[in-house]
């Protein structure tokens, strides 16, 4: 398939709508990861920026959200665009889903503080959280480049997410039954490990978009489905 | 030109080539007008002239002269006694035998007949026939008492008007004229006749009614037969016939006819209506066909160009409803291009109406009297009576001529008119 | 639909027509000379008498012919008028086509006129100047023919006035012209001796020499209508005009003839010959139609009456020449009893 | 796969996404009779080639779309269908075309009864110069269908009725058809066509010639005309093509590329020259 319209302005408005998700992606990825760092060191200052710079991600969906109702408006895009700017408004959503959740990670800097419990599963923590940054960078990746390969195995990385996850969330159980003081500060660290798993969620269901723009069916159908 | 100082973007050149590419339109502009002014000039030109020269003809010069009941009981009933009678007494000094001939000459060839009709009592004067009584008449005076007279000569008597040329008419007839006039006996009426006798050898009695009636059969015939082979022509090759060597040929052909030289349909006619099929000679059935060969390919043509205007939609209209190809045509394609068919087939019968080359073939340029009373009756028509006239050794035929040719291009103005008006009011929007 | 009634019927009327029309309607054609006289006597003929006007067609000497010698049927023209006799080979024509018996009629004689505008200088001219001023080759200084290059009257005779030659005449295809050649340039021809003794010995080149006009702008064609020629002499005061007599007659106000070898062209001196340029015109009439033809042998009959071709009949005011009394005495004996057969 | 012979039977329609009738490997089929069969239907005009063996099937009471690009055949494949290209001497037609079961080329069929059962409307609105009465009158007329004046009143005002533009004329029915503006004389033409009762009624480009609002009430009628025709519209206008029909064929260059659902066409396009066409890129 040629990669142009015969409208140059409608090629150059797709592009544009394709960067802004590249560059939302980009920011929800590192808001994920500075959120993270902030709560494993519990800096206080940094969880504040982390919270602040998550009103940047909203402008960037609003941003894109009218972008793509533009593009409707004016293009009336069928097929593969149709596809694109349809999957755009839910990337979006997605990715401010993601934003979201890393605010909520930093929120709880200030209650976890420097306990135990917290030092025991930094290694695990950090290892999931890693997991999900490259989900979130795959997938965006698979976004620019329309690889739907890339964008399954993504699907296929949230598997290992929620395996951790769960593994996690007994090792934390385990820790506050043996450590009842640990309870408090166990509970919160339970809720981070959670956004962190819905981060991956998002990632999923971004995936799952960047498949149905490349190929025009959904990720569950299967190859043979028409 | 403006005085508000609107400031040019353009470049002074720019402004240069804009002013010369004015000055050129209206240049151009000026040359059209032109062309239409001198064209309009030599068309005014043509028409003034004729009309100066044949205006005349639609008027003749009469007489009036006192017919005593004493010289109606010497004529006892015979006209042409009564006429001398009455011109020797009427003009004076009509005593000596060469001065009575100049006398009679004055009277015109008719003006016989017009006192015998009054005598027979078939024309009334008041008084019952046979039964002698002073009465006063009109009577037509001769061609040259006529020209002299519209042409102002009679009041020149005084000056030499014979010397220098103008008139074949004596001093004596001049000053005849001269009296009569200053008494109010000479007058110029309209002269019905020019339009309603047929052709004669006197002047004054020459009209165009029998030219008109040949004229009228012959465009009838020809009109009727054109027409509708024309049209039949026309919807066939249009409609019907297969696009292949043969119908390209036949259209070559038809082509090349409509612009053959118009006596080759005439020698034509000659061959086949006369001598094949012994058709009457000089009649307007064969004129009529004669002339429809003629027009028949500018009328196929004319009707071709007419049937192709009608969009190809109309017919697929009717086809996609289930019509065959015959009733799409008639029902639709012909009733539409029927104003155009019309419009060519009139334009058709205008060239028709002055053509005289071919009617010379088949012996309507001929010598005939008597109006036509039907198609199969020797006729004329109106360009051959201008031709005939135009060859005619007595000078008032020069007017007569004119007079014909206003005749004439009064009917190629209604013909023609007729074509405009039949366009104008069937036009169709698609 | 009405009007295809009409062109069927018409179509259906038609192979009939021949049977119903000509419906006995005395038909003359031939020359164009004799056709003013012969229009002027079919209408009279019609006006007068209970029969309907004779047609008149101009179709030429030739023409005339052709269409008379067609055969015998009533479509067929009865009378043929010429500006000259009958050839050989149209009798022979005739007689192939069952015309056996042909009636010939001489009604007068016809002048053919030198003429210019009135007021320019009178012309007198001789054949022998004609034929010098006109011809396409003339006798040079030492008797060998040479190219005519006159270019003034005065260059063809001296006591002629000095002015231009240029003369207005008919086309070769009119009678007029032929008897123009035969009788004025023939005329001036013979009046060479060299040429003369040529018609014993070469005939053809004989007649080439005396018949052949120069082409040159001394001679211009003028076309048939010889209302024309008048008109371009009026306008025109160099020009001499050769024309018939009857339009000399008719326009006796703007132009005047020349006299040639002396003799003025009048009514008189044609009708006694002694004018040189003047023919005879007849016209032949279909004995077999006689009786067949109602009111034929009446039209012939006026036509040779006093009234008509007299001295003071009413053609001579159309510029006819009548024929001597006595010759009209012999003719009119011998038509009728050729009428009465 | 459907019964050909089974074409009268009328089964309720489902409404929603279905699949095309027999496209190849379709799973979520969705019983539908089958109104018009075309089997290797090639047409030529002369030397060129403007049809390659086409195999199209158009289902009844769906509106079916040909679509692609100008050349590409649509309306030679349109004008197979009620013959009017044998109007054209140049062209040649093969293979097999069925209208509910019987071969419309055979050697039995006139094709003006072939015309009476399927109507066609065209690109320009092309009434007849007369009164809209007579326009709409005059298919009946020739075809006899109406015994009386008051039958072919009756037939004339349902026609109108049914084209969606009785009340708009109904006072002035002896005026031209001409006099109409574009929407309504297309219209029109629509009424006329309807009136000899067709069950296949053929639009070539029917709103190329008019504006958006004339445009949307022929679309509109399209959608109720669908109850009782079968429609087969070709359209330049892809939206038009997405707004109005069920199945949706793609031409390109006398070949059917591909045909299907109009939902899943214009979402997602199984084949790269359709996707290339219908986004407008250059292809």
């Amino acid at each position: 398939m040629p990669n142009h319209h015969i409208v140059q302005a409608f090629d150059a408005e797709l592009e544009t709508l394709d960067a802004l998700i590249a560059q939302m992606g980009f920011m929800a990825q590192k808001q994920q990861e500075k959120a993270l760092n902030c709560f494993l060191a519990h800096d206080k200052e940094a969880a504040k920026k982390v919270r602040d710079d998550d009103e940047k991600l909203d402008a960037c969906e609003r941003h894109i959200n009218a972008h793509a109702t533009q593009i409707f408006a004016r293009r009336q895009p069928v097929a593969a665009d149709l596809r694109t700017v349809v999957a755009s408004f839910k990337i979006a959503g997605d990715l401010e889903r993601i934003g979201d959740h890393a605010k909520n990670m930093a929120k709880r800097t200030k209650r976890v503080g420097d306990i135990p419990i917290l030092a025991e599963v930094s290694g695990s923590l950090r290892k999931i959280s890693r997991l999900v940054e490259t989900m979130i960078s795959d997938v965006i990746k698979a976004f620019t480049s329309r690889d739907a390969g890339l964008a399954l195995a993504v699907l296929d990385q949230d598997e290992a997410v929620d395996l951790l996850h769960k593994c996690l969330i007994s090792d934390l159980l385990s820790h506050m039954k043996t450590d009842t003081a640990s309870i408090a500060a166990g509970t919160e660290i339970l809720f981070a490990v959670k956004n962190i798993e819905r981060i991956g969620d998002h990632a999923t269901n971004i995936a799952e978009q960047v498949y149905y723009i490349v190929t025009g069916r959904q990720a569950d159908e299967g190859d043979g489905a028409a | 030109m403006t005085n508000t100082p609107i400031r040019s973007p353009l470049s002074a050149s720019a402004v240069a080539g804009l002013k010369k590419r004015y000055r050129s339109e209206s240049l151009y502009r000026r040359l059209g007008l032109g062309a239409i002014c001198a064209s309009l000039g030599f068309l005014a030109f043509l028409l003034a002239s004729i009309l100066q020269q044949g205006g005349g003809a639609f008027f003749k010069t009469e007489i009036r002269f006192d017919i005593t009941a004493e010289a109606q009981m010497d004529a006892e009933g015979d006209a042409f006694i009564l006429l001398r009678t009455t011109l020797r007494n009427s003009l004076q000094g009509a005593n000596t035998r060469a001065a009575r001939r100049q006398a009679y000459a004055l009277a015109g060839a008719d003006a016989e007949e017009q006192l015998q009709a009054i005598l027979n009592g078939t024309q009334s004067t008041g008084a019952t026939p046979g039964d002698p009584m002073p009465f006063s008449i009109w009577l037509s005076a001769s061609d040259e008492v006529d020209f002299a007279v519209k042409s102002g000569l009679v009041n020149l008597m005084e000056t030499d008007a014979q010397n220098i040329g103008q008139t074949r008419l004596t001093t004596t007839q001049l000053n005849w004229l001269a009296k009569l006039e200053s008494d109010g006996e000479i007058r110029t009426p309209f002269n019905l006749g020019f339009l309603t006798n047929g052709d004669s050898r006197d002047a004054e009695r020459a009209g165009l009614g029998g030219a008109i009636m040949g004229s009228l059969f012959t465009l009838m015939l020809c009109f009727v037969t054109s027409f509708f082979v024309g049209v039949m022509a026309a919807v066939y090759l249009e409609e019907f016939a297969p696009k292949n060597l043969f119908t390209a040929f036949l259209e070559v052909n038809i082509n090349n006819l409509a612009s053959v030289p118009s006596i080759i349909f005439g020698l034509l006619g000659l061959a086949i209506f006369l001598n094949m099929f012994g058709m009457p000679r000089s009649s307007s059935l064969v004129g009529g066909m004669v002339l429809a060969l003629m027009t028949l390919p500018t009328v196929i043509i004319a009707s071709r160009v007419s049937l192709q205007s009608v969009p190809p939609s109309i017919r697929e209209a009717a086809l996609a409803l289930g019509a065959t190809r015959i009733q799409a045509v008639f029902h639709h394609v012909v009733p539409l291009a029927l104003p155009g068919m019309l419009t060519g087939a009139i334009l058709g019968m205008a060239r028709a109406l002055g053509e005289t080359a071919p009617l010379l073939m088949i012996g309507m340029v001929a010598f005939i009297a008597d109006p036509p009373s039907s198609v199969l009756d020797p006729a004329a028509a109106l360009p051959v009576q201008v031709f005939l006239w135009s060859d005619s050794p007595e000078r008032a035929f020069a007017e007569k001529t004119s007079g014909a040719i206003l005749v004439l291009i009064l009917f190629l103005i209604l013909m023609n008119g007729a074509a405009i008006m039949l366009r104008k009011k069937f036009e169709k929007k698609w | 639909m009405s009007l295809k009634l009409v062109a069927l019927s018409l179509a259906l009327a038609a192979p009939n027509a021949a049977s119903y029309a000509a419906d006995k309607q005395i038909r003359v054609v031939g020359s164009s000379t004799v056709y003013p006289f012969s229009t002027v006597v079919a209408e009279r003929f019609g006006r007068t008498t209970k029969y309907r006007t004779p047609i008149v067609e101009s179709t030429g000497t030739g023409g005339g012919f052709k269409l008379f010698c067609a055969g015998t049927g009533t479509d067929t023209p009865s009378v043929s008028n010429a500006s000259r006799a009958i050839k050989s080979s149209e009798v022979k024509l005739c007689a192939k086509n069952g015309v056996a018996t042909i009636i010939e009629v001489k009604v007068g004689y016809d002048g053919i006129v030198m003429a210019n505008a009135r007021q320019s200088a009178q012309f007198a001219l001789s054949t022998r100047d004609i034929f010098l001023a006109l011809a396409d080759k003339i006798p040079g200084p030492d008797g060998t023919l040479v190219k005519n290059t006159n270019r003034t009257w005065k260059d063809v005779n001296r006591a002629l006035p000095n002015a231009k030659i240029e003369v207005l005449g008919p086309p070769p295809t009119s009678g007029t012209r032929d008897a123009f050649v035969e009788l004025a340039m023939e005329a001036g021809c013979k009046s060479f001796a060299d040429i003369k003794a040529l018609k014993k010995t070469n005939k053809k080149k004989y007649k080439q020499i005396c018949h052949s006009i120069r082409e040159d702008s001394a001679f211009i064609e003028a076309g048939e209508n010889d209302n024309l020629i008048v008109q371009r002499l009026r306008a025109n005061p160099d020009a001499l005009g050769i024309f018939g007599f009857s339009f000399l007659d008719q326009n006796s106000d703007t132009v005047k003839a020349a006299t040639i070898n002396g003799v003025a062209a009048t009514f008189s001196n044609i009708s006694d010959g002694s004018y040189p340029i003047s023919r005879p015109l007849f016209f032949y009439a279909k004995a077999e139609h006689v009786g067949k033809m109602p009111g034929l042998s009446e039209f012939v009959t006026e036509f040779i009456s006093d009234k008509a071709s007299g001295e003071e009949g009413y053609l001579s005011e159309r510029g006819l020449i009548p024929m001597s009394a006595s010759e009209r005495q012999d003719l009119n004996g011998k038509v009728r009893l050729a009428l009465s057969k | 796969m459907v019964n050909p012979m089974n074409l009268q039977s009328h089964s309720p329609m489902p409404t929603g996404i279905t699949g095309f009738p027999i496209a190849a490997g379709a799973s979520t089929e969705v019983a539908q009779n089958i109104r018009i069969t075309a089997k290797d239907v090639s047409v030529s005009y002369g030397d060129l080639r403007a049809l390659k063996s086409i195999d199209l099937d158009i289902a009844e009471n769906r509106v079916t779309a040909l679509i692609g690009p100008s050349g590409c055949g649509k309306s030679t494949f349109l004008r197979c269908i009620n013959r009017m290209n044998d109007l054209i001497p140049s062209c040649q037609v093969s293979g097999e075309i069925k209208l509910s079961g019987h071969d419309i080329y055979g050697p039995e069929v006139d094709v003006e009864v072939l015309r009476r059962h399927v109507g066609m409307v065209f690109q320009k609105p092309n009434p007849f110069p007369k009164t809209i009465y007579d326009n709409v009158a005059y298919g009946p007329r020739i075809h006899g269908l109406a015994g009386s004046k008051g039958e072919l009143d009756a037939i004339v005002e349902k026609s109108l009725k049914r084209a969606g533009l009785f009340d708009e004329v109904k006072d002035r029915l002896d005026r031209l058809g001409t006099s109409l503006s574009g929407g309504q004389q297309q219209r029109l033409c629509i009424a006329r066509a309807i009136a000899i009762e067709p069950e296949v009624i053929l639009m070539d480009e029917p709103c190329s010639a008019l504006d958006p609002i004339a445009t949307a009430k022929i679309e509109e009628l399209i959608d109720e005309l669908k109850q009782r025709y079968t429609i087969v519209i070709v359209t330049h206008s892809m939206q038009q093509a997405a707004r109005v029909s069920d199945y949706t064929a793609y031409f390109h260059l006398g070949e059917l590329v591909e045909r299907g659902d109009t939902n899943r066409i214009f979402t997602s396009p199984q084949h790269a020259k359709t996707e290339a066409y219908i986004s407008g890129r250059i292809g």
